[in-house]
């Protein structure tokens, strides 16, 4: 080629505003799709994807978080124990309003969860940016804590949901509008809103910067303390959202709520496109990459193939195969 | 002959001059790199500052500009005492400083680097299409085209600096402070660069000028002070001084000629030829040869594609070629492969690319060399510090301790050090992406010196440089790249800026001319 | 037409649910060769999560005649089981119940307050209703809490004295260290209850290697073969065991595909018992087969 | 000061072997041992300190090959399971030779359980850099693959070891040299040889440089994938290594077999020093991060304050705490 024109070496070609590194996570999921179908033509229908996506609304919800965290330098494990807390407190709490406020006692619930979701996530933001703590071994050690609070809570037991309160509360999960789970929404709406967040205000720039390089960060003039810890406040507000959803869902909170949960959601901002040492986070890609994850699942469930025992080995491989797509796509 | 110092002749002290540092010093623990600095910038001053590697010119302008606290000294602004906790407090109070060493986010896009900290809003929101605009525009200024949504990695070095720099043009300032903004830059943008400096200048904004080339420091300056190891030697009216004045006075002795004459002797036989190399998306059907005993030169604007021809050809990024050492055919797939067959490649970012900045100085100096300190089991730590000495005294690496680490060095002598790292693989074809980036007058002089004395052992030498001046007074044959083709070659007497510059930026006929070179 | 039986169990993390793998599987490949109208489908899970989930599935894929269930947890399974039992399909629960009993046809259980109680009662009884004892329990859920309250009640009114109870998670390294540490902690220490077999492995290894002689008794629960055969040999420190068959999941599904093929119609609770294993009825529950 | 000699820079003081940041860990370490003893004065008792350090010399020396890959730029969250199948495929092993080979089936198993590990590692190695793959993402598949694996191998209940080689296995977890028991002197072996490998050859300075800063690394000469790669093998061989030690303990592999040992191994190695984005490793630090882990427990239980269910919140109070104590100490 030598079409190049004249002493004007910028002239290369320019920059597409549709870029192949959002499109990696995409591709991984359809091919999946394709996958899925041959496997079992059932995998497509509409009551099973509903269903699927709706379920990855939790992973998907928290992992939009963890993207704010993971773009602005940080990593958060205790997610999964958070979620088990922030349930228990909530259903503590709607239970023993639940005599006196009837079914009031759930949007006063919702509130509870909420605000309990922001203390955790300052907790965790405080401890990293102040206290200058490696965030795996921070959040491991709250991770630690939050499950330890929720086992005490529940004398190693489980804290059910008050049975009056059961079904006034059951659409949140169950629901839909317009044809559409009230999860898928909720789900949508978060994803929308953070990437309002993270694309379009300073706070983002800032988060994305913080995470990319430090010092530059810093030298403009950005609090890479204060940048950090609002985003695990972000987090912490997520991670009560898909708690809010999560209730009706199992109706309890128990010790093993939520375990592994980091895993999932740490996978699925990583198979969205966001580098694990941060920068730029892909708010979209990391709904796609909780998806991914959970039609894996699902199609472990749905295929015949896989001796039990071997599940967790075939997920393992779809997962690395998943992100080998993901990659050289770009 | 050497002029008085400027300020016994200057206006009564008193007077609200834009900045007034007094008694400014820093110590790293027992080290002190500068002391007892009292400087003076007037609004609509250029204010150079001179001196040798590691005199404390990028110290001074960290204390300036609330980078690094000063150990001892103020600050006045306007007459009002200040002192800074964080750089973001001195650009509120209207100074900002264009850093030596490149610093912007990786990752991000040029607009969004350039308007780091400082985004443009519509109710709340990022006004990215507005910001790509200015940025669009305040890059074009500086004679930069890239593309304000494209991600800073993926930007040449040089782009890179003009970002820096359109970054501290973006808001009006009271003091702009230059750190060898032009070190990085090639002929077309130095000159913008100088225009701008000297708008700046027009609009009564003070400016602080650091620069190892003193034609540009003779062209600017306004004043200029001398610091020698730490300390000050005198302020100086601009205009009285000359190049070799100036010189004298950084260096404190007298200096011979910059360059080392030029060899007699005929060029000996083929050493590296290079033929049809192609470097995807940079570089064409390239083909050039070096011989023994010679110094070629590589001329061309920022983007001809000269480094990445030399990483294509020494295994950094995916190329093809077919090249030949002394007639014996190569195939090289990686730097090591490259360094083992006797090619050495200095590359042009020292700081991304060329040191460890958190590793002590000697692991630095060994680490593409590091089989000659492990003759048996274990590495010998003796013999590197060993190396490490006889590397300091080679090079004139200046350091006030050897425990430093190589992020601490000041940036001329990082480049000295990645010279004598290359150096300690031995070997026979060097190839140096811009050798005197940084350095100062009396040092580039020493590194001619010495590159002259390399070829002088039958090795051949490869300079790439956007220093014009340079290649003329260094190289035996220059070649002159654009948009990735060679389109021209020049020695001998041909070997002057005009012609290069032609080369550099017009179409020639048949793509490679060869103006009164050899056939 | 084929009739689809689907069994929803936990994934095989440890011991005791291997076994339940164990066993639905042979059962599974069993009933499908016999039965060639119907088709039962073995899926594990290794959460409650992962549980409600694979319901989703399992249900969304095709519909069910059957569905045998042994939860992850009570709560959190209760209403996805209700939607299953909603389109039409056969309830059975296995081992831990569901919070609402409308919902199960078929419900097949362990007795794990009868697990830790018995232990209980055979050690008030040995040692004379006197000594010092330390309690290993397992992962926070029901079934650890209910072998712990059992425990607890079987001990009342005895001067028995639970020094120290602590986790281990079913877990037999855990297990080991934390023995180790009992030894270290407590100087006089007649016995140990770890409440599942998984973890007396451990304890078993830490007491031997410690040589220290104070320890009676060393029992753990679950009937796993391991622990039976120590019974059948007539070991000092572990001479009696608890069941907590792990095989209950194959009952549960003969039952239920029995009751589909229409052969014998059977409604209701199956209650298993828990009694004390001894050297005298061990063989019963020895399967040399089984993983667990 | 300023009495520097002139013009001979290299005649300077020479460099300590010890620095600050090495000695972090042992302030921590030095800190819960005077905690521990104001505690329960048994806690400093030879049985218990004896007990404690030969149990954390599994993660200690899983944790020594973790300082290669995380200095390397790495991360392995396989670890765990990556122990359990190689316990698993030597105990199958040895089974199988014990009847013709009698004892010798046990050193012969030996060197299966180090060519696995070797194997294991070069896997996870060439995923990660030929596969370019995050490496959590990379490890976590691989993690979730040898889980599959031993589970699968044990039908998901016990491997247990022939029982005509248990006595001969048995001095391995439980001997003693001079006194000393073997796992502490192999873990001390390893370290010893690891910090060689580490501080003293060329190939730990390529280690070094490719976690510090890949292009310059790359720009030297150093092949990052042969170098990560050969960092991911020494860690397969440490970990074979563990698990040799292992088996005689508990004589059997289970599908619970080093279950969350990852993330104890990462956090040995951050309370060790060595900062989880590359760089230098810290090998003594590491050890000591794996003993102050295991102390941590060991206190938990010989204490009384806390309550069973608290007992992880205490311990993730305590890391954060030895984090802090090691931050602050440089
Ligand atoms: N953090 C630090 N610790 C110790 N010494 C330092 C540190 N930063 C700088 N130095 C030393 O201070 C001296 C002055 O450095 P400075 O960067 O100011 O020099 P400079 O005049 O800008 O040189 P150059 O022309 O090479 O850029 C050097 O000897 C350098 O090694
Ligand atoms: N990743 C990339 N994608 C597209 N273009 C790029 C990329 N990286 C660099 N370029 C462009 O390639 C051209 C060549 O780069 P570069 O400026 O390094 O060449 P050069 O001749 O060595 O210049 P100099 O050494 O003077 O800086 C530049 O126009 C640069 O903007
Ligand atoms: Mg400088
Ligand atoms: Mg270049």
């Amino acid at each position: 080629m030598s079409t190049v024109t004249q002493s004007a070496p910028s002239r290369r070609p320019r920059d597409f505003a549709f870029s192949w590194a959002d499109a990696g996570p995409f591709l991984a999921l359809a091919a999946l799709l394709v996958i899925g179908f041959l496997v079992n033509p059932d995998f497509l229908s509409v009551t099973n994807l509903s269903n699927v996506i709706t379920r990855s609304a939790f992973i998907a919800i928290i992992a939009v978080g963890a993207t704010f965290v993971i773009s602005s330098g940080g990593l958060d494990l205790s997610v999964g124990s958070m979620a088990a807390f922030i349930t228990g407190i909530t259903i503590l709490f709607m239970n023993a309003m639940a005599p006196s406020w009837g079914a009031w006692a759930i949007p006063a619930g919702m509130v509870v969860a909420l605000m309990t979701g922001l203390a955790c996530g300052l907790a965790n933001g405080v401890i990293v940016t102040v206290g200058k703590i490696e965030p795996f071994i921070a959040t491991l050690g709250t991770m630690g804590i939050f499950r330890a609070l929720i086992t005490y809570m529940s004398d190693g037991g489980t804290i059910p949901i008050d049975r009056t309160l059961r079904e006034a509360y059951r659409p949140v999960y169950f629901g839909t509008v317009g044809g559409i789970p009230i999860p898928i929404l909720v789900s949508l709406a978060v994803a929308a809103i953070a990437s309002f967040i993270l694309y379009k205000t300073k706070y983002g720039r800032k988060c994305a910067a913080a995470g990319a390089n430090e010092d530059v960060a810093r030298y403009s003039g950005i609090s890479i303390v204060r940048t950090r810890t609002i985003a695990y406040v972000v987090q912490g507000a997520c991670v009560a959202i898909a708690a809010i959803c999560y209730v009706p869902r199992l109706g309890a909170a128990t010790p093993t709520t939520g375990v592994l949960w980091e895993l999932q959601v740490i996978t699925a901002v990583v198979i969205g496109g966001t580098a694990l040492r941060g920068g730029k986070g892909h708010i979209w890609g990391t709904v796609a990459g909780a998806v991914i994850l959970e039609l894996i699942a699902n199609l472990m469930v749905l295929s015949d193939f896989v001796s039990e025992y071997l599940v967790a080995a075939v997920q393992g491989v779809i997962i690395i195969i998943a992100m080998l797509i993901q990659r050289f796509s770009k | 002959m050497v002029p008085r110092d400027a300020n016994a002749t200057s206006k009564a002290a008193s007077g609200a001059c834009l900045l007034r540092t007094r008694g400014l010093s820093k110590q790293y623990g027992p080290v002190t790199v500068l002391s007892n600095v009292s400087i003076e910038i007037e609004a609509g001053e250029i204010h150079a500052i001179i001196g040798e590697n590691g005199a404390g010119k990028s110290t001074l302008m960290r204390l300036i500009s609330g980078y690094v606290d000063p150990s001892a000294g103020s600050l006045e602004i306007e007459g009002h005492a200040v002192s800074f906790a964080t750089p973001h407090e001195a650009q509120d109070a209207g100074i900002v400083l264009v850093h030596q060493e490149i610093l912007l986010a990786d990752g991000l896009t040029v607009a969004e680097n350039l308007f780091l900290g400082r985004e443009l809003t519509r109710n709340g929101v990022v006004d990215d299409r507005r910001m790509q605009q200015i940025a669009a525009d305040k890059l074009a200024e500086l004679g930069c085209h890239v593309s304000p949504n494209r991600l800073v990695r993926d930007v040449a070095l040089a782009d890179r600096q003009l970002v820096q720099i359109a970054r501290a043009l973006l808001d009006d300032y009271k003091l702009v402070i230059f750190d060898e903004p032009t070190a990085v830059l090639t002929g077309n943008e130095v000159e913008r660069l100088l225009d701008i400096v000297l708008r700046l200048k027009e609009r009564n904004i003070g400016v602080l000028y650091i620069s190892h080339r003193l034609d540009e420091v003779q062209r600017l300056a306004d004043k200029v002070t001398v610091l020698r190891d730490g300390k000050m030697v005198g302020t100086y009216p601009g205009r009285t001084l000359s190049q070799m004045d100036m010189a004298e006075l950084m260096v404190g002795r007298e200096l011979s000629a910059l360059y080392p004459p030029k060899s007699d002797a005929k060029p000996g036989e083929p050493m590296l030829r290079v033929m049809n190399a192609t470097v995807p998306g940079y570089v064409e059907d390239v083909s050039f040869t070096a011989h023994k005993g010679e110094i070629l030169g590589l001329a061309g604007m920022v983007g001809a594609g000269r480094t990445e021809l030399f990483e294509g050809l020494v295994g950094l990024r995916p190329a093809s070629a077919r090249i030949e050492l002394n007639g014996v055919p190569l195939h090289i797939r990686s730097q090591r492969e490259a360094i083992d067959a006797g090619i050495g490649y200095l590359t042009e970012d020292r700081k991304a690319k060329g040191l460890l900045l958190q590793e002590r100085l000697a692991p630095n100096l060994t680490l593409s060399a590091l089989g000659r300190f492990h003759p048996g089991l274990y590495l010998r730590k003796r013999r590197e510090t060993a190396a490490l000495a006889e590397a300091v005294a080679q090079y004139d690496i200046r350091l006030k301790s050897l425990k430093v680490t190589a992020g601490q060095l000041s940036g001329g002598n990082q480049q000295k050090l990645l010279l004598a790292k290359i150096l300690l693989t031995d070997p026979s074809v060097v190839i140096i992406d811009e050798p005197t980036r940084g350095i100062d007058i009396a040092n580039k002089a020493q590194i001619y010196t010495f590159i002259r004395k390399l070829v002088g052992q039958g090795k051949a030498c490869i300079v790439i440089s956007s220093e014009m001046q340079e290649l003329i007074g260094l190289c035996d044959r220059i070649l002159i790249m654009r948009q990735g083709r060679i389109n021209g070659e020049v020695s001998g007497e041909q070997m002057t800026e005009t012609n290069i510059a032609l080369f550099a930026t017009a179409d020639t006929e048949g793509g490679q001319a060869a103006v009164g070179g050899r056939a | 037409d084929k009739k689809t039986v689907a069994v929803s169990i936990p994934a095989a993390d440890h011991g005791w649910t291997a076994g339940v793998v164990y066993h639905a599987q042979a059962a599974a490949k069993e009933i499908n060769a016999a039965f060639p109208d119907v088709e039962v489908i073995v899926k594990t899970s290794p959460s409650a999560t992962a549980q409600v989930s694979a319901l989703e599935d399992l249900s969304a894929g095709r519909k069910l005649d059957a569905l045998v269930i042994l939860p992850q947890t009570s709560e959190e399974l209760t209403m996805p089981v209700k939607a299953v039992k909603d389109s039409g399909a056969f309830i059975t629960v296995v081992d831990r119940g569901l919070n609402d009993p409308a919902i199960q046809d078929l419900y097949v259980a362990g007795d794990n307050i009868a697990v830790g109680k018995n232990t209980a009662k055979f050690l008030v009884e040995k040692l004379g209703g006197k000594g010092n004892l330390v309690v290993l329990r397992g992962i926070p859920t029901v079934i650890d809490d209910e072998r712990i309250k059992g425990f607890q009640d079987g001990i009342a009114g005895s001067d028995l004295k639970i020094l120290d109870i602590q986790y281990a998670n079913w877990n037999s390294d855990e297990a080991f260290k934390l023995m180790q540490d009992y030894l270290a902690k407590y100087p006089q220490i007649d016995a140990v209850w770890a409440n599942d077999d998984d973890m007396l492995l451990g304890v078993l290894e830490a007491v031997k290697e410690s040589g220290r002689t104070d320890i009676k008794f060393a029992l753990g629960g679950n009937g796993m073969k391991d622990i039976v055969k120590k019974v059948i040999d007539g070991d000092a420190m572990t001479p009696v065991e608890t069941p907590y068959p792990p095989s209950m999941i194959k009952t549960a599904i003969y039952m239920t595909v029995a009751n589909l093929v229409g052969h014998a119609p059977v409604r209701g609770t199956v209650k298993l018992d828990a009694p004390l294993i001894t050297q005298a009825n061990a063989a019963e529950f020895y399967f040399p087969d089984s993983p667990f």
